[in-house]
């Protein structure tokens, strides 16, 4: 019977590491979508060059953190440059070309990144204990190393909150997403709020890279399909809440565990797009989404 | 305190203003009147540098603002209230009045604010202090106006720009907001370029009255004057 | 002239253009596929269905204003519709094949337009992109008619006689099934610019301009929103099935590794680098699509690059030209061509009057 | 249920007619009517012989598969350097597929069309190469050494140009589900398989011997890194033993879940997905608290058909790093080069084998008549033959020790598929030829 419980224990748990990840990447994906209304396509990317910088870092025997430091500082850069050479000349323009300009980075970045580290696999290390805890005779599917993972989304997701609630800067970046005109009368300075939300969301990208690839191994193309679940629990979670967006990821992370677990590995991707459309049929803006106020 | 010389704003082919020119004299209202498309909002977008014009000078103070940023207007005491209202429904009161007093940040400290602080605020206008945590989007229409006021009175500014406070507003209301810029103006000195369709109660408070018609100055006159000169009223104001 | 004739007569003329234009393209096709030796042959085959599946999408994403990533897994319906089809032992003639093929991705994309209908821009792409990682995964899940992960080859259809005697008269070659199905190609492709060209101009291609534009104003002249984009949704599904198609025969295999989210990526590349909403623009992209590739990699190779690297190049390539192109030329290439020329033709009428400035 | 290779249920009259059409086609191109075919196939020329193939050099299966052309390569450039073959020197093309078969189909056209090889070598990937078989036997071209253990290349009736290489999957699981049989007895045994047919195949070798002894099956889809759930299933299931058919990302990525799961079961994995060199440093980074230096994979039984690269003292070895520092690019000698120089190895002495008159005809011709007697470093010869194109016969089992290398396990055995016995294999494991050129003692 133990075997039973540990098995769904562990899949729960599994589900639990893998949908935390997701939620912070989704979290980066909302950052943008609330000032700016669009979907970065190219912050998978973005996320997967800093790694390879962390990683190239440890290859020279860099400690574990200078090199988590460096890649969320070139990450917030990397947003920042982005929003500024390519996203603001479109500013104003079709919104379908910066959609298609986001896709051209996220394809153009990913090749780069093959060029300059080459595609073979690489792994990643990480600071803490990879063996799973043991409690009683069971065989838990959480390490330290998940645990550093959920508490660094936790800290993430703590600030990201503290930072618009609680904050001048964050009240004046809610504000510009809210009503650009407005806050320009108000004498904010909405532009460098825009470059600023992009480095943040570089940053929080970058800060998923590094846990997915913790404790495990990278290749250019590794944060591939997380781009596509990052944008479904962003979407379920109502693709301009924060909170929408952590809800949203545990909940696909839990789904595609169980779906692997319980029905074929194969199907996950069909699970997770069935997710979508059902949540989507019920509630059309996302699950909390405060855009039903406004038309999106 | 704000000089404006052959102002002209077009969009593409069409000419908002026509070579506007018009002073608003320190610690007056001047009322700017005139029918719906006259050009009034206009006026005050190209002031507040949301617009840029196509040519014309604007000066405050006697520093020339010309196409400077919208949000460098702020800075330099120039409260613009837009056209509906621009409260910002997705925050809260206190929110809205916290982004009105952020502005206050590079004014000078000595100078003179009848609203310095949000329990100010709050005094001025206690509806605003009880229902401070609700999210704006759930405020009457004179609870909004009253909010924007505040919101824009927090900034200290020498110079502010109202457009159309008394739009959608019981007359209660509107005679309610009227008072208080009088009143304002009076005690703190604070200059006030008024917008409005509804020219009686504007000429009510104003000292001054402009009167655009098709982009154009048609009559600079005192209040007083505008107030008792029927043919004029009917002409271009319709009472 | 009483309304209805004139209205007919725009009709006839708009058919007859039309089906110019698209005899035209075909004597081209002939003519090239005739005067070009066999490798570029495959190149030019892989040119037809690179292009129907364009001047589907350009006509969804230009003309009707919705974003889809997910065309390639339409792209894999049609494919394995086609596969299906052809594993028995007297298959189907083609023509009837890539018919059933285009029926069965019009009902999905029915199906999915549905959904679509009610999503608006960074929704509608995320959705369909989720769409794109999906629908490989029902081709591993059914393993019993799909056979998952190796996919089902595909027995490209015999040339009949008339086509090798056709064939032994103009060029003197041997009719391959290789060369046949470069016809079949250039035959779905004439089919899809025909009833392309007729779209564009007819009322349906005006809704949907309207729909793409001004979205109020289209409602309020009551044209049905929902109803227009389903139905842009299943016109452009009804083209990348037979695109699926086509492919089906030529690469001889329907597998889910080949309708990955990168050929949904080059299709998308291919309509915005011709023009979006420019059926010749659909054309150029599709041929960037074919022939930037080897280029690319036989260039860098020769610089020197390690074959890995060299591999990398052309997706590396296809991302800066989709930057480049939406910073600098955002019609793509027709787009800046009409401009241009209008503007030189608005020079050449009034030489007198300065342009307007601003 | 004996594996029914899918194409067989395809009318034959198809293929046969178009081959037959590709031929005449060939004849015709070529203008000359001599039927010889002699020396003027396409890619041969009086000083060289043009040879290609398709590999994964991007995308998921670029990790390891990208070094065999490298192998090739270094191989070739060595065999020039030492006179070619007759006189000919080899000029080998890789082209990327990225493990993609409608672009497979395409670079396969550019060889074949454009580049005009005179042959297909070592094409990788089984749905990849699927893609392209029946137009490399319509157009005649020889399709040799594949690289892929699935049993669609052993196929003579339907595809006569086509020869596999490597021991297939279902032979090495017979070879280990019999191992099993006789020392584990009462061990029950999970299968963590690639859900195509290297999973298939191999689950199918391994339940001819152990079919009471299964207790759980659980398949991953190359794409979804996330193993977690088929490790918990697997230990849910109690299996102590778990024989894994997997490419080498999944064989680290199932060892780092089951120590997170604190799961040690006694590991097996199919030679494809045992490369200690490439999963051996990859998991080098998470052996905490293990002694460092010792190999990850220590205590893992796998099978092998040939010398390792861990094998340094070896003859084969030997001749293949020399070859690999004089040609290669540099980086250490791993089992995926090892794999490239020996296919190209088997290649160049079917050429020298067949002689002067080098055509598509005759070579093909070698591989099914000397096919048996081929060089190489295999243990067991290939199984070449007119109605049989599978490749090495036979495989040992081998447990990976604390230092990396290998001690055997089982003697050198031969099988084949079906219900094929498996006996032990006495003949002698040939010595490289002294010149390290295969034909010339």
């Amino acid at each position: 019977m133990t075997d039973d419980i540990q098995k769904l224990v562990n899949v729960l748990l599994n589900g639990l590491t893998q949908g935390i990840v997701i939620a912070a990447f989704a979290l980066a994906l909302v950052l943008i979508f609330r000032s700016t209304r669009i979907i970065n396509f190219a912050q998978g990317s973005q996320a997967m060059f800093t790694t390879y910088l962390a990683l190239t870092l440890l290859n020279r025997d860099f400690p574990y953190w200078a090199a988590f430091a460096v890649a969320l500082a070139a990450g917030f850069v990397i947003g920042a440059v982005l929003e500024r050479v390519v996203i603001r000349p479109l500013e104003g323009g079709m919104e379908l070309n910066i959609v298609i300009a986001t896709l051209g980075l996220y394809v153009a970045i990913q090749a780069l990144a093959a060029i300059l580290f080459g595609s073979d696999y690489q792994s990643f290390p990480s600071p803490f204990g990879m063996t799973g805890f043991q409690v009683g005779d069971l065989n838990l599917a959480l390490t330290p190393t998940s645990i550093f993972v959920l508490c660094t989304v936790g800290v993430v997701g703590v600030g990201l909150t503290l930072l618009f609630q609680k904050t001048q800067l964050g009240l004046t970046m809610r504000a510009a997403a809210f009503d650009g005109e407005v806050s320009r009368i108000l004498g904010i300075k909405v532009s460098h709020l825009l470059t600023f939300g992009w480095a943040l969301a570089g940053l929080v990208g970058s800060v998923a890279g590094i846990l997915v690839a913790t404790g495990t191994f990278i290749y250019p193309s590794y944060m591939e399909t997380l781009i596509a679940f990052g944008f479904i629990a962003a979407v379920i979670g109502g693709l301009d809440s924060p909170v929408g967006a952590v809800v949203g990821g545990v909940l696909l992370g839990l789904v595609n565990s169980l779906v692997s677990g319980y029905v074929a590995s194969g199907l996950v991707t069909l699970a997770a797009f069935a997710l979508l459309i059902v949540v989507l049929l019920l509630k059309p803006g996302g699950l909390f989404s405060s855009t039903t106020a406004r038309r999106v | 305190m704000l000089t404006i010389t052959d102002l002209t704003t077009s969009y593409g082919p069409v000419r908002a203003l026509d070579s506007v020119d018009m002073t608003v004299e320190a610690g007056r209202i001047t009322a700017v009147l005139g029918a719906n498309g006259a050009g009034k909002t206009s006026l005050l977008r190209t002031v507040s540098g949301l617009v840029r014009p196509s040519s014309g000078t604007i000066t405050l103070d006697g520093t020339d603002i010309t196409g400077a940023p919208v949000e460098s207007m702020v800075h330099r005491g120039m409260a613009h209230v837009p056209e509906g209202r621009g409260v910002i429904a997705e925050l809260t009161v206190e929110e809205n009045l916290r982004l009105g007093a952020r502005g206050a940040a590079k004014r000078p400290s000595d100078a003179p604010a009848p609203v310095r602080t949000l329990d100010d605020a709050y005094q001025l206008f206690p509806v605003l202090g009880d229902r401070r945590s609700a999210q704006a989007h759930t405020l009457s229409g004179g609870e909004r106006q009253m909010l924007v006021i505040a919101r824009a009175l927090l900034a200290r500014p020498t110079l502010l720009l109202l457009d159309e406070p008394s739009l959608g507003l019981a007359p209660r209301i509107v005679a309610q907001i009227f008072d208080l810029i009088r009143t304002l103006v009076a005690d703190s000195g604070l200059t006030v370029l008024l917008v409005e369709q509804n020219a009686r109660s504007a000429l009510s408070i104003a000292h001054t009255g402009v009167v655009l018609n098709l982009g154009k100055v048609v009559v600079t006159e005192s209040a007083e004057v505008l107030r008792n000169d029927t043919a004029l009223r009917h002409s271009y104001l319709g009472f | 002239m009483s309304t209805d004739t004139t209205a007919k007569r725009l009709l006839d003329l708009n058919l007859t253009r039309s089906l110019l234009i698209s005899l035209g393209v075909l004597l081209v096709g002939v003519l090239l596929l005739e005067s070009t030796d066999r490798y570029t042959n495959t190149q030019l085959s892989s040119l037809t269905y690179y292009a129907i599946a364009a001047i589907g999408l350009t006509a969804l994403t230009g003309l009707n204003g919705q974003i889809s990533l997910g065309h390639g897994a339409l792209m894999a319906v049609g494919a394995y519709t086609t596969a299906l089809l052809l594993d028995t032992e007297s298959p189907l003639p083609f023509p009837v094949v890539a018919l059933a093929a285009v029926v069965v991705t019009s009902v999905v994309g029915f199906v999915v337009g549905i959904g679509a209908a009610r999503l608006h821009g960074p929704y509608l792409a995320g959705a369909t992109l989720a769409l794109a990682v999906a629908l490989p995964s029902v081709a591993l899940y059914f393993k019993g008619t799909f056979n998952g992960e190796v996919g089902l080859t595909v027995a490209s259809p015999r040339p009949p006689e008339w086509f090798v005697s056709f064939i032994d008269a103009v060029s003197g070659e041997f009719a391959t099934s290789s060369k046949y199905v470069a016809y079949l190609g250039l035959f779905c492709l004439v089919v899809a610019l025909f009833f392309a060209l007729n779209l564009r101009r007819s009322k349906v291609g005006r809704h949907w301009r309207a729909v793409r534009d001004q979205e109020v104003a289209a409602e309020i002249a009551g044209i049905n929103l929902g109803r227009t984009r389903v139905q842009a949704f299943v016109i452009s599904a009804a083209y990348a099935g037979l695109a699926g198609a086509v492919m089906a025969v030529v690469v001889r295999l329907a597998a889910p590794s080949a309708f990955t989210i990168v050929l949904s990526l080059s299709l998308l590349t291919a309509a915005v680098i011709g023009g979006l909403g420019s059926i010749t623009g659909a054309f150029i992209g599709a041929a960037v699509l074919v022939f930037l590739p080897p280029w690319v990699t036989s260039l860098s190779t020769g610089s020197g690059l390690s074959d890995t690297q060299a591999a990398q190049m052309s997706p590396f390539i296809y991302g800066i030209v989709l930057v480049l192109v939406m910073l600098l030329a955002p019609g793509g290439v027709m787009g800046t061509l009409s401009t241009a020329w209008r503007r030189a033709r608005l020079r050449r009428l009034h030489p007198a009057t300065p342009t307007q400035k601003g | 249920m004996a594996h029914q290779p899918r194409p067989t249920r395809r009318s034959r009259r198809l293929v046969l007619g178009a081959a037959l059409a590709a031929s005449a086609l060939v004849v015709a191109a070529c203008g000359g009517g001599d039927d010889d075919g002699g020396s003027n196939d396409p890619g041969l020329t009086e000083e060289s012989i043009k040879i290609g193939g398709h590999f994964p050099l991007t995308g998921v299966a670029a990790p390891g598969y990208s070094e065999i052309p490298l192998g090739h390569k270094a191989y070739y450039e060595f065999v020039n350097a030492n006179g070619g073959v007759g006189g000919r020197d080899i000029e080998f093309i890789a082209r990327d597929d990225g493990y993609n078969p409608a672009k497979t189909s395409e670079v396969v056209n550019e060889l074949v069309l454009k580049d005009e090889v005179f042959a297909i070598v070592a094409g990788l990937g089984t749905p990849t190469h699927q893609a392209v078989t029946n137009f490399l036997n319509a157009e005649g071209v020889p399709d040799l050494t594949v690289s892929s253990g699935s049993l669609l290349w052993d196929n003579p009736e339907e595809l006569p140009m086509t020869f596999g290489w490597q021991p297939d999957y279902e032979s090495e699981g017979k070879v280990i589900g019999q191992y099993i049989a006789e020392n584990m007895p009462d061990a029950k045994v999970g299968i963590f398989g690639q859900d195509d047919e290297l999973g298939e195949d191999g689950t199918r070798g391994l339940e001819q011997y152990i079919d009471d002894q299964i207790v759980a099956q659980v398949k991953y889809v190359p794409g979804n890194t996330d193993v977690g759930p088929q490790i918990a299933e697997l230990q849910k299931s109690g299996a102590d033993v778990v024989v894994g058919f997997n490419v080498p990302s999944y064989t680290a990525l199932s060892q780092l879940v089951s120590m997170k799961l604190n799961y040690k079961p006694t590991w097996f994995y199919t030679n494809v997905g045992s490369d200690s060199g490439l999963v051996g440093s990859l998991l080098e980074e998470f052996s905490q608290g293990a002694i460092k230096g010792s190999s990850p994979l220590a205590g893992v039984y796998t099978t092998t058909y040939m010398p390792q690269a861990s094998e340094p003292d070896n003859e084969w070895t030997k001749l293949w790093q020399k070859v690999w520092d004089e040609y290669g690019d540099g980086s250490p000698l791993t089992n995926y080069k090892v794999y490239g120089m020996s296919q190209a190895f088997t290649v160049v002495d079917a050429m020298k084998r067949t002689g002067d008159d080098l055509s598509r005809e005759s070579l093909v011709e070698t591989f099914e008549q000397e096919g048996g007697d081929l060089g190489g470093p295999n243990y067991v010869p290939f199984r070449y033959s007119e109605d049989r194109h599978a490749g090495i016969g036979g495989l040992k089992l081998v447990q990976i020790q604390a230092d990396g290398t290998t001690t055997d396990k089982t003697p050198v055995l031969q099988t084949d598929v079906g219900d094929a016995e498996i006996e032990e294999f006495t003949g002698d494991v040939g010595t490289p030829p002294e010149s390290g050129i295969p034909g010339d003692e």
